[in-house]
């Protein structure tokens, strides 16, 4: 239950998986991130609400086949120079996009935590989104004649996760926002989570979202495997990091020149550093 | 008496400020949203209830949050919700008095796009796509739109209805079942913009003081109507600024 | 917002109205039940879950003209005789029933309090329930064809529930088991909450659901107001009180002398010597 | 030696505690399904994962509880989710290896009767209904019943199908589209029935001891077919007995 890293990427995903990475903002799994690409994952169906600087990296390093999402950007800094020049320019591979809006992905991912085929909201209603997506359909209330939307429900083969602490049976504790993690874990067949550690006893704390160990496929040790997104109670989101990322992300040969420096780090030493403590 | 001076995006922003009411439940974009909805909150509106969409319910932040998943609104909100449970308990039954959005690209009829320009197959610019704005522009009780005017982001079509303003003109929202009355208000750096109650055309409604009418018909991409009765903008007070100001850090 | 019991049933509680008092075992508000029969209300659509005592001694008093429901006992001791009675002679008054599974009650509430006409769940297939309840309906998958249950939303004019504690502003806390407390109010036209304390700020708690002040109606303070059931860190279940029940319910003479002595009780300073400290 | 004596009671929850293996998931009901859980959870199956339908996740209560929603269930469980979030999240995804039911009646296919006695619009006895079971016999990979045999409640067809066992035979449960294998044991108090692989009907396939065949199906509403390969019910261990007494008070 307990594993490295790198041991759990290469057990839990392989090549032409669909493959969702959450964390809102807060508690993004960072590390998991880097190992995949470290491992040479391609052909990827990656599924994210937020895509931003991790999916930026995954995309240009040639993970991805397909991104499904809802807002794909460097929050706070601009846009995603990677993500644009594969869906412009097809670099380094072609990426095929699919996207929703959050209350469209949300929802996808709560069908696919009730095993439900699909989910119905009010929602995309007039929206160009429902011509560019065939996976946004229309429903009729039985009781009411209302049309509603319908989207199918969202099972990734596997979904990673960080949080604060799991203890040594693998259930986890997370708290602060916890945004779609719970539903995206329950959607999916198998379930990493990167923890900042691992304690004998869960101490219960306000918020908290626990998933319990038998939902849980791996758990592997990341300190600082969020960052440079936050950790609430461990560390903040380092901004600086986002802000250099565009430098970056922005030209092919800087981003490939990140990606050799990434190759060439111990996938289980590189995390610690990362995350400016509290 | 001391002489005010203030910036075009200033006035943008305290204006956005004041269209909103003390005990609001205001849906919060982050960026110009967020700074407008933060200002209301430190002057006229100190009980405007903010929901942001990573699901931070009444927060109430020390500083300016710097994503909408910000620690500092976990750490302030009445409670804390899962993301399904901000849109689907919080957004969709129009429990949400205002939604402050921004935009790419705006047209005529408020429609907004965030999505692409260009042609969606080969666009010229790839924007960040839908994130919350579609159910915000439907749900909320009425949208607020903050954005910076020219002829680029204001046309007469939008490359992608990526949310829905007043669709193709009156009854469209309505018959799209679209709960609240779409956006009600776009504030730029020039003026304001309302919809026509009976075209749903925006109409120009107020210039922000210095600003020419024919300078924001020019920085607009349609033949933009003029009200009979345009307002002139009130300038910032030296409070709204000095809040602004310290929340933006350039006090 | 801060008002007392006999003052918030009386504006809140209207004669015909839908009410749903829930509480699943803990924190049932059997106070406020109590309140509306002393102030007499009729032809009430009551809605619950696990109608028990309380509901018993409603429809008993003749309050209720139909009961939604998805099951109806008295809790480890048997069943609801003054239930049986209206239903099979239709004593005092007859009762109209709805039954559901918990399931479909549960999702007929989150539909509720999502603003959507209508809940899709695995539910109810093959059952009887079905012919005898034209609330549940089939829906199609439009992505898979499958087929599924459907039931409309549950919008109560008016929920009741029992918390631990609010803020003077009305925000309210309650944890431990919370069942479907935050749904049902979150459905509800209006919402009464009536608490074990006020206190002047909610300190967190793990697991407590938070109900926002800007969606309850009214606030009453009554201490010991879910007795004989049992609020979660301060009075635990008076199980002698769900027997003695059991003897009440089953006589027309000994209920209608209960009755009247409900009736003869102040109505606030009844509550306070229920429940069993901790 | 000593001489163990117990009674047709304890041995039907002895023989159900026993169904269950360890580190199972189990939907337990109040009664005797939650007492033969807490009986296997204290001796063979200390992982045994039980799931109240009042939201507790992996309660380990150290007394029975008196309700689904026992405060102690809270206090022990892995975590408590709401209600939805037990049945949607938990239950029909087909997360849950076994569900434990009782039932007023019970038929030749397992179909099950919680809910009316005699006509519905008319009923001779008015049951509490349907709870959680439909969906627990619906979606659990397999249900366990526990409870009483009789002619009046093991009858040749339910008064009202509550919840679903094996239909009117092979297929049913595939075409109503039901994810589970629905009741693959039925124990009572004389011994244990289960379905015939290919019939769907329920066979008797063990007895306890001291009990004859005979009795069991003249304890039946149909005419109960008998396997011919007849367990014998191993006699409650000293163990089993003094843990089941001291968890019902009657050690």
């Amino acid at each position: 239950m307990i594993v490295p890293l790198d041991e759990a990427v290469r057990e839990l995903v392989h090549d032409g998986d669909t493959v969702a990475l959450e964390g809102f903002t807060h508690l993004i799994p960072v590390a998991a991130g880097h190992e995949i690409i470290r491992q040479g994952r391609r052909g990827l169906t990656l599924v994210r609400m937020t895509p931003d600087i991790v999916y930026d990296q995954l995309i240009g390093a040639g993970c991805a086949a397909k991104l499904v999402f809802s807002w794909g950007g460097n929050p706070g800094v601009g846009s995603l120079h990677r993500f644009r020049d594969a869906v412009t320019s097809s670099w380094p591979v072609p990426l095929e996009i699919e996207e929703h809006s959050h209350a469209g992905m949300a929802n996808r991912y709560v069908a696919g935590a009730s095993g439900l085929p699909f989910a119905v909201l009010r929602g995309y209603s007039g929206t160009d989104l429902v011509a560019h997506n065939p996976h946004i359909k229309s429903i009729t209330c039985p009781f009411t004649g209302q049309e509603l939307a319908a989207v199918p429900a969202l099972n990734p083969d596997v979904t990673i996760v960080h949080a604060q602490r799991a203890d040594t049976d693998g259930n986890v504790q997370l708290w602060g926002i916890t945004g779609i993690q719970k539903e995206a874990a329950l959607a999916a067949e198998r379930v990493l989570v990167t923890v900042e550690e691992v304690v004998d006893t869960l101490d219960p704390v306000p918020g908290q979202v626990i998933l319990p160990a038998r939902v849980v496929t791996a758990v592997s040790p990341v300190p600082g495997g969020a960052a440079p997104s936050y950790a609430h109670g461990y560390y903040e989101r380092d901004n600086d990091a986002y802000k250099a990322w565009d430098a970056i992300g922005r030209d092919r040969a800087a981003f490939t020149a990140w990606l050799e420096e990434l190759a060439g780090e111990a996938p289980r030493t590189r995390p610690q550093p990362a995350g400016r403590a509290l | 008496m001391t002489t005010v001076t203030w910036t075009a995006d200033e006035i943008m922003t305290v204006t956005a400020a004041r269209s909103l009411r003390d005990r609001m439940a205001c849906f919060v974009g982050i960026g110009l949203p967020s700074t407008a909805a933060n200002v209301a909150r430190r002057t006229h509106a100190p009980g405007l209830w903010m929901i942001y969409e990573s699901g931070t319910l009444g927060a109430v932040p020390d500083h300016l949050p710097l994503s909408i998943g910000d620690g500092i609104l976990a750490e302030t909100a009445d409670t804390v919700v899962s993301v399904p449970e901000v849109f689907n308990y919080w957004l969709q039954p129009g429990r949400i008095d205002v939604g402050f959005l921004g935009a790419a690209q705006i047209d005529r009829y408020a429609n907004i796009n965030t999505t692409v320009i260009g042609d969606y197959d080969a666009p010229k610019v790839r924007l960040p796509g839908a994130g919350g704005a579609p159910e915000i522009a439907a749900s909320c009780r009425e949208v607020v739109v903050i954005m910076r005017q020219s002829t680029r982001a204001f046309v007469e079509r939008v490359d992608f209805v990526t949310s829905v303003g007043h669709g193709a003109g009156p009854g469209d929202r309505e018959r799209l079942g679209l709960t609240g009355a779409g956006p009600m208000r776009v504030i730029t750096d020039l003026g304001v913009m309302e919809p026509h109650p009976e075209t749903r055309e925006l109409v120009l409604t107020g210039v922000h003081p210095g600003v020419d009418v024919a300078a924001v018909r020019a920085a607009t991409g349609w033949d933009l109507a003029v009200s009979e009765d345009l307002a002139l903008t009130p300038e910032p007070t030296t409070e709204e600024l000095a809040v602004l100001r310290e929340l933006t850090g350039s006090a």
